[in-house]
């Protein structure tokens, strides 16, 4: 059966989608990183082993990506609080997700040598 | 003041509302078809016509069912968004047939036209509300009171009047329930409409049964499941603010708690 | 086919035939049987108010009312009937509000009330405050609420079940009814509803007119079905346009825009009403103010590049009381025709708009079969009935009072009949002519569309039976009726299936919006005077001595199956006001 | 299909036999995954969702320093990723603060996390079997991170080996 189109919401849907992916990539994320960390109770050497691989470029790559996640997550979150419990939060809530986007940017932008300076400095040396 | 010069002092809005020549252009109306009587598919079938970029969605529909296949079934009534009959997913967003005009959903391109989601499609644009009605049923949609009745009307004031006003525009389309993610995914969650018409009753200063439908709302598949995407705020043609309403509920319930 | 067994059936889920269900399921077993789901009936669509003489804002009491209503329908309405309207009309109102609708609020939290046509102070001096309104919504609040209440009472409803024929059973000699038969669209199945009491709450038949306020379902299927057994139908030719629809579509704009203060005005913007009603002016009654635009666009003080429409112009009210009092006229505008009422005037031209006239019933809602007899069991309701509240012209708001203390008195009465009764034996083959209904224009193979057919039936209608009315167009509009129901005859659908065959239904409305258009030509043609919404511009004067008397339409078919209409005339019921002549 | 042919494509009465279905024998209708019923609302009279809703915005708003706090540690200051090290979290967790801190980072996050999760499961697992078995997964999981975590940050010894 062929489906039908898919839904064109708009950005209270999308924010949605993109929270719920955030929130599950995060905490699969958060999963493995437990148990990763969970090595330190077992080897220092294994848990700096494991640690290594984050240091590597594409790795490193990965992390950018999961900051960017979670400042999504974390920001929309606020958002969404926001619409829960501040009476006027429904009216203004396509302004709060584009000051989410906008301040998301700014936030992403200001990370991306931080993050990835690891990374930057084995590629391009310093 | 005199408007003696009402002739000369036309906007160019009612210019062009007035004028007479229709400008006809040629639009295609992408309707997803499904007879069961026929074959257990849906396809989509493309139809060229002739229209008025004026007119609505519904004059196109009807357009198809007159002239050129009778066999396009589609549910409609007043023919200006005030019955909720004719609810469909018009280029992909719910809207009322006949409260979408053609020049406004670029008839460049073509519109495609499909049943509302989440419900049972029964043949082409009919899908079976039952389900949708019984939502509604059950968050008990009527004034309840206690004691004896009143002999005159019941005084309420204006402003507590206007406290639900908004909710009780609501013409039962479902526009809003078949947009919410939530109830694509297992039609069990009420829904926004129902939500909508429990918060008509919960804040009607007259009404003494708010408890028992805050009751009904807090449950699986009440109010909590709400992931305030705004899809019902954004498809219904009353210009309902659902979601605030909803929001209103959940607020309603965790003030009741502490 | 099955057969359903129940004390009393409502046919139509409007605002009549759901306030007749409240009581009825409280007193009886009961079905209601609609073609639409109940929210959607058209009683949803009606805007303005419902008039009462609550006396809330000002002195008014239900004996001005009634003299309104009396003087409003050109004097051809039944008195004892409209003192009941209006003397229950404050009930009416109350209950509603008990149940839960939400009127707009006067500052001491009362029921708030507004001007609207028609309606005066002391037999005529002023115009009062009667009527009870929720912005504009007034129709939309009243379906709703009786549908919650519905809901709460736990009515039974057959929803999209077309109730296509109307069974009687003769005992001794009379017509008893026996239930109805309905084509139920999911299933494309027969269902005899075998019942003591049925009651018609099936709504208008506009659709007969091009420009109409009128919803595509209202087809006039009870009037039909009713006609069709030989009962008679009551003052069809009484149709009222309604002065102000949205130019070309219809759509309604209502009467209360001109009660918050809206202005009429030609294209030299002139408020042209003064001329034609110097006091009441914009709010003479429909009838009146129709005319009046149709004379300036005739006289070719028309708006717009062909002249035919007139403005009405709100420019002058506050954008917030549009927005408090008439949002969702407003948003028509702004939605159909893309214009601002804050800044511009608004195109609007008459559009048919309610039948006065309908099955006749006395003030208990029963149906009678002549000018005296009672259908034992027989009810009906609404825009369906002729009780005769409305006379020649009903008042704007009197529509909705009357659904509900029609329906509500319907709906006692039909439950108590049920209650006190046994059930009559179905006659033989009830469902025969049904299926020979639907099954012959599933399988017809003819060359006529149903839609070429309703467009030359609506064209003519508009042109030869509107507002204004000849002995020859009207001759007319009946040759072009019968021919088009030659045509008829060929006609043949696309759709042969079982399933929502609305292609199917829609050829049997046609069926039935062609017989009733034919009754209203006939007695329009036969009614050889000017009175109320029934304009003859060869004959423009209230004729009272031959023509103060109801007409009765009568389907005759002859030994050769010829069909013609029978004309025949009942008394109007006075009690105390003498005819006058009408000015506002 | 254009609009020249629809009528015949249509066609009920067609005779090619192409389709096994006739008036008489409809196809089933297009249902949705699962259908709203008369028994639904089985009410449970409990206020489970509104705390589950309420603490998943509190938790949010504390999760916000939390989290946003330790990325800030770990990954931008300090030279970013570069430092992070036995020796590094050693240093850290030799504070009762940052012990606090991750501990409740840890919880909050997981059953945040976690009854987010349950959310998702409940709306896309259609059956109700396959419902159960994931949440009984989810449950277990969390239940098995967050007591390795917490006695990871407990017993954690810097003197390991
Ligand atoms: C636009 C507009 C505005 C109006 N504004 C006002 C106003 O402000 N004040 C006022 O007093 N009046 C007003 N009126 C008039 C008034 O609204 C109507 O006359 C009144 O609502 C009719 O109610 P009803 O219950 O008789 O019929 P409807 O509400 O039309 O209901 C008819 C019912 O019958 C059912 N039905 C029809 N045929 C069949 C069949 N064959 N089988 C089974 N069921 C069937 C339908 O499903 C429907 O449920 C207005 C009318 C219109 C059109
Ligand atoms: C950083 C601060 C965070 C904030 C402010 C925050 C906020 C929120 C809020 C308010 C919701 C509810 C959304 C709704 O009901 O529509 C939510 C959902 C969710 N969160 Fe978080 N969260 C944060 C961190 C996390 C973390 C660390 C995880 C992972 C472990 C996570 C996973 C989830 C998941 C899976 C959902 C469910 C999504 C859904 O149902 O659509 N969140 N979050
Ligand atoms: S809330 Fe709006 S969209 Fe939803 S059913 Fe009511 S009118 Fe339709
Ligand atoms: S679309 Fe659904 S998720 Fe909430 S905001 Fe509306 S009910
Ligand atoms: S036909 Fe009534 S809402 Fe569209």
């Amino acid at each position: 059966m062929p489906a039908g189109t898919l839904y064109r919401g708009r950005e209270g849907m999308w924010s949605w989608v993109a929270h719920r992916v955030t929130g599950v990539l995060i905490f699969f994320f958060l999963f493995v990183h437990v148990l990763d960390t969970a090595l330190v109770r077992v080897s220092p050497q294994d848990y700096d082993k494991v640690v290594a691989t984050y240091k590597n470029p594409v790795v490193n790559l990965l992390e950018y990506g999961l900051v960017a996640a979670i400042l999504f997550h974390a920001l929309n979150g606020l958002r969404v609080i926001a619409v829960d419990f501040w009476s006027k939060g429904p009216k203004y809530q396509r302004q709060m997700l584009w000051s989410v986007v906008g301040i998301w940017i700014v936030l992403m932008a200001g990370a991306f040598y931080p993050v990835l300076q690891h990374s930057l400095r084995i590629l391009f040396g310093s | 003041m005199s408007t003696a010069t009402v002739d000369n002092n036309h906007s160019a809005a009612l210019d062009a509302a007035e004028s007479t020549d229709a400008h006809l252009i040629t639009v295609t109306l992408r309707v997803r078809r499904y007879n069961p009587e026929v074959s257990d598919q849906a396809s989509w079938v493309d139809y060229k016509l002739e229209m008025d970029p004026k007119e609505r969605v519904l004059d196109a529909l009807h357009k198809i069912k007159w002239e050129i296949d009778g066999t396009l079934t589609f549910r409609r009534s007043c023919a200006h968004g005030i019955c909720g009959s004719d609810a469909m997913r018009i280029n992909g967003r719910n809207r009322l047939a006949c409260k979408t005009l053609l020049k406004d959903i670029n008839p460049e391109k073509p519109i495609t036209v499909e049943p509302i989601k989440g419900l049972a499609v029964l043949k082409d644009l009919v899908v079976d509300m039952e389900p949708f009605f019984q939502a509604y049923r059950d968050v008990m949609p009527f004034l309840i009171t206690k004691g004896n009745e009143p002999t005159r009307e019941r005084l309420q004031s204006s402003e507590d009047r206007e406290r639900f006003d908004d909710t009780t525009k609501c013409i039962l389309c479902a526009a809003c329930t078949s947009s919410c993610p939530v109830f694509w995914n297992d039609g069990q969650y009420f829904g926004p409409a129902a939500i909508v018409n429990a918060h008509r009753f919960i804040f009607d200063s007259r009404d003494e049964a708010a408890e028992q439908r805050l009751e009904i709302l807090n449950d699986r598949d009440g109010v909590w499941r709400c992931r305030t995407t705004f899809n019902c705020t954004d498809a219904c043609p009353r210009g309902i603010e659902v979601t605030k309403a909803i929001q209103e509920v959940k607020r309603a319930l965790i003030t009741r708690r502490f | 086919m099955q057969i359903h067994k129940y004390d009393t059936v409502i046919v139509g889920a409007g605002g009549a035939g759901m306030r007749a269900a409240i009581e009825a399921t409280k007193r009886s077993r009961t079905a209601v049987l609609t073609k639409l789901y109940p929210t959607r009936s058209h009683t949803g669509a009606a805007q303005g108010g419902m008039a009462a003489a609550l006396a809330n804002v000002e002195d008014d009491n239900w004996e001005w009312h009634t003299f309104d209503t009396i003087k409003g329908g050109d004097y051809l309405v039944d008195q004892d009937a409209a003192e009941i309207l209006a003397k229950e009309a404050i009930d009416a109102v109350l209950d509603l509000e008990k149940m839960g609708l939400p009127f707009n609020r006067t500052p001491e939290g009362r029921i708030d009330q507004r001007r609207f046509g028609g309606h005066t102070r002391n037999h005529g001096e002023a115009a009062v405050r009667r009527s009870c309104y929720a912005a504009d919504r007034t129709g939309h609040m009243i379906l709703q609420t009786l549908y919650q209440n519905c809901v709460k009472e736990g009515v039974e409803f057959f929803n999209e079940f077309y109730v296509l024929d109307l069974l009687l059973t003769e005992v001794d000699g009379v017509k008893h009814t026996a239930g109805v038969v309905a084509y139920e669209l999911a299933t494309g199945e027969i269902h005899v509803f075998h019942a003591k009491a049925v009651i018609f709450a099936s709504g208008g038949n506009g659709k007969f007119f091009k420009v109409t306020s009128n919803a595509h379902t209202l087809t006039g299927d009870g009037q039909a079905a009713a006609f069709r057994r030989g009962l008679p139908l009551e003052d069809m030719e009484f149709f009222q346009f309604h002065p102000t629809g949205i130019w070309r579509m219809g759509i309604l704009l209502t009467e209360g825009a001109r009660g918050e203060g809206g202005i009429l005005r030609n294209k030299d913007g002139e408020r042209f009403m003064e001329k034609y009603a110097p006091v009441m002016k914009d709010l003479a009654s429909r009838d009146v103010v129709s005319r009046a635009i149709y004379t300036e666009i005739r006289e070719g003080r028309g708006c717009g590049p062909e002249g035919d429409h007139v403005y009405l112009d709100l420019t002058h009210l506050p954008p917030e009381q549009l927005d408090a009092k008439l949002p969702d006229i407003t948003e028509f505008a702004r939605t159909y025709l893309g214009i601002e009422p804050y800044t511009d005037p608004v195109p609007i031209q008459p559009t048919a708009h309610y039948a006065m006239g309908g099955i006749p019933t006395n003030v208990q809602g029963e149906v009678l079969s002549d000018n005296t007899t009672v259908v034992p069991g027989l009810y009906a309701a609404g825009e369906v009935a002729c009780v005769s509240v409305h006379g020649a012209n009903r008042l704007g708001t009197n529509s909705l009072l009357d659904i509900n203390v029609f329906g509500r008195r319907s709906g006692i009465a039909a439950a108590e009949y049920a209650s006190t009764h046994d059930f009559v034996e179905l006659p033989e083959d009830p469902e025969a002519q049904v299926i020979e209904m639907v099954e012959s224009m599933r399988d017809a193979t003819g060359n006529e569309k149903v839609t070429d057919i309703r467009k030359a039936l609506q064209e003519t209608m508009d042109t030869n039976a509107m507002v204004f009315r000849t002995e020859q167009t009207l001759k007319q509009a009946v040759e072009d009726i019968a021919e088009l129901k030659r045509r008829f005859q060929r006609v043949s659908v696309q759709d042969k299936g079982k399933r929502y065959n609305t292609d199917l239904l829609e050829a049997i409305e046609l069926g039935n919006l062609l017989d009733l258009a034919e009754v209203l030509a006939v007695s329009a043609l036969a009614r050889k005077e000017s009175r109320g919404g029934h304009y003859r511009e060869d004959f423009p004067n209230r004729d009272d001595v031959n023509f103060m008397r109801h007409t009765m339409a009568y389907r005759e078919v002859g030994d050769d199956g010829t069909e013609t209409i029978r004309l025949d005339y009942k008394p109007v019921v006075q009690t105390r006001y003498q005819p006058m002549e009408r000015k506002y | 299909m254009s609009a020249d042919t629809p009528v015949d494509a249509v066609e009920l009465t067609s005779t090619s036999g192409a389709s096994a279905f006739s008036p008489d024998n409809p196809a089933p209708v297009i249902e949705p995954p699962r259908a709203r019923t008369k028994r639904t609302p089985r009410a449970t009279r409990t206020n489970f969702e509104l705390y589950g809703w309420l603490f998943m915005r509190l938790s949010g708003i504390v999760l916000v320093v939390l989290v946003l706090g330790h990325l800030l540690i770990q990954l931008v200051l300090d030279g970013g990723v570069s430092k992070i090290g036995f020796a590094f979290v050693a240093g850290r967790w030799a504070n009762p603060f940052w012990q606090l801190w991750d501990l409740t980072m840890l919880w909050l996050a997981m059953l945040h996390g976690a009854n987010g999760l349950r959310t998702v499961i409940n709306d896309y697992a259609e059956r109700d079997a396959t419902r159960s078995w994931l949440k009984a997964l989810l449950y277990t999981a969390t239940a098995f991170t967050v007591l390795l975590g917490t006695l990871v940050i407990f017993t954690f010894d810097p003197n390991i080996q």
